[in-house]
């Protein structure tokens, strides 16, 4: 399990070869990749990400050990960024290792539900006309009831 | 005990941290404290269905006891991922 | 949309990369990798994919744009090897890209799914106590019923 | 029209592919026709709920009619990803 906040770059080619590397006996590698969307149709300049500095690995653990306990996962890799960043750039990535592709598919589900909304991150849209901290959705809750 | 501000929470009381005496009994009864102090607290706290709670860095609620508490942690509901 | 039949290994890392670059309209990227497992305990060899030349790429295809007809989708990419494969090789990958993660992810379970029952592809496994065809399972047949 | 074999259908049958000049109706003719010819062909078609047909590289069925069809394939059930 590897579990990383941080404020530079990271490199999603070389992330999941490094992760899909070694045992064969996981096969199925599922990755996730979040990107920052210009919500704002063309006017997003910066997002910016604020998080809790030491509760925020504390619940990206949590999580992660959570899946490991609910299926059966070779690997986890959680990867969070925080600070300035622009549209197009990558904002998070996770991905799961498991012997068959089902339990891949779920765990990776599992944690980005989590992460959407019980891991300390707040995203503000900074946009020509303003700065507006990004609401949580109705629909990263009731997701979370599908576990 | 420290009280730690996140987010638009952090933006309206105009700090991200500060040190807190009180004898206050449950996270509720320090919001109570605080929100009585200053308009910005009061503003911050209006509505406290809009706000998420951590208390030593694990969410938690507002009917919570605070003894032996040593962070707490106000913030709106997150939005990671 | 990219449908790549080949023998050729690829690099994971750099399709991830590739596929990940471009729009900022898509917030959400997942891929699945396979990877050959040692399912004969430490015994496989060799694996070996027959297909069916011709039929695979229509097959692929049809799939792919099944997915697209089905979800929000920005891109999908299919990547399937045949010939010999020894275990840890990565025999292919999927990847979905779309506004919403709950698209990208239905899209790439949806992809493997009916990638699984009706590709023409066929595993054969070589150990050295002999060769083996990979039985097709019930539940990969039965995982289709979702959709 | 150009039959095609696919895995162990193609092993048990010996050849991947044959040209076969055929007036069956359906492919379940066809199959009774090649069953008859010889008995590796026979073996092969001995379990058809254990077998796949594709007609011009599109899944079909054996009640599916054989009339334009110039490409025929018989396979085991696919085992892709």
């Amino acid at each position: 399990m590897r579990i990383v906040v941080q404020e530079d770059p990271f490199d999603l080619g070389a992330e999941a070869n490094a992760f899909a590397e070694g045992s064969a006996e996981n096969g199925a590698i599922v990755t996730f990749t979040g990107v920052v969307r210009d919500l704002a149709g063309g006017d997003l300049d910066v997002m910016e990400i604020e998080h809790y500095p030491g509760m925020t690995e504390r619940a990206l653990t949590k999580i992660a050990q959570e899946a490991q306990a609910r299926w059966s996962l070779g690997d986890v890799l959680v990867i969070h960024r925080h600070g300035r960043l622009s549209p197009g750039d990558r904002i998070m990535m996770v991905a799961t290792a498991a012997p068959h592709r089902k339990d891949a598919f779920e765990a990776a589900e599992y944690l980005m539900d989590y992460l959407k909304s019980r891991a300390p991150f707040w995203k503000k849209e900074i946009t020509r006309s303003g700065a507006e901290w990004v609401a949580a959705k109705d629909e990263d809750e009731d997701a979370l009831t599908r576990w | 005990m420290d009280v730690l501000y996140f987010a638009w929470v952090r933006e309206r009381i105009g700090i991200p941290k500060e040190r807190v005496e009180t004898s206050a009994a449950t996270v509720s009864d320090l919001v109570a404290e605080l929100s009585a102090r200053e308009d910005r607290y009061a503003a911050a706290f209006a509505d406290i269905s809009a706000l998420r709670v951590a208390l030593d860095q694990e969410l938690s609620d507002f009917d919570a006891p605070l003894s032996g508490v040593r962070e707490v942690a106000f913030f709106p509901p997150m939005t990671g991922g």
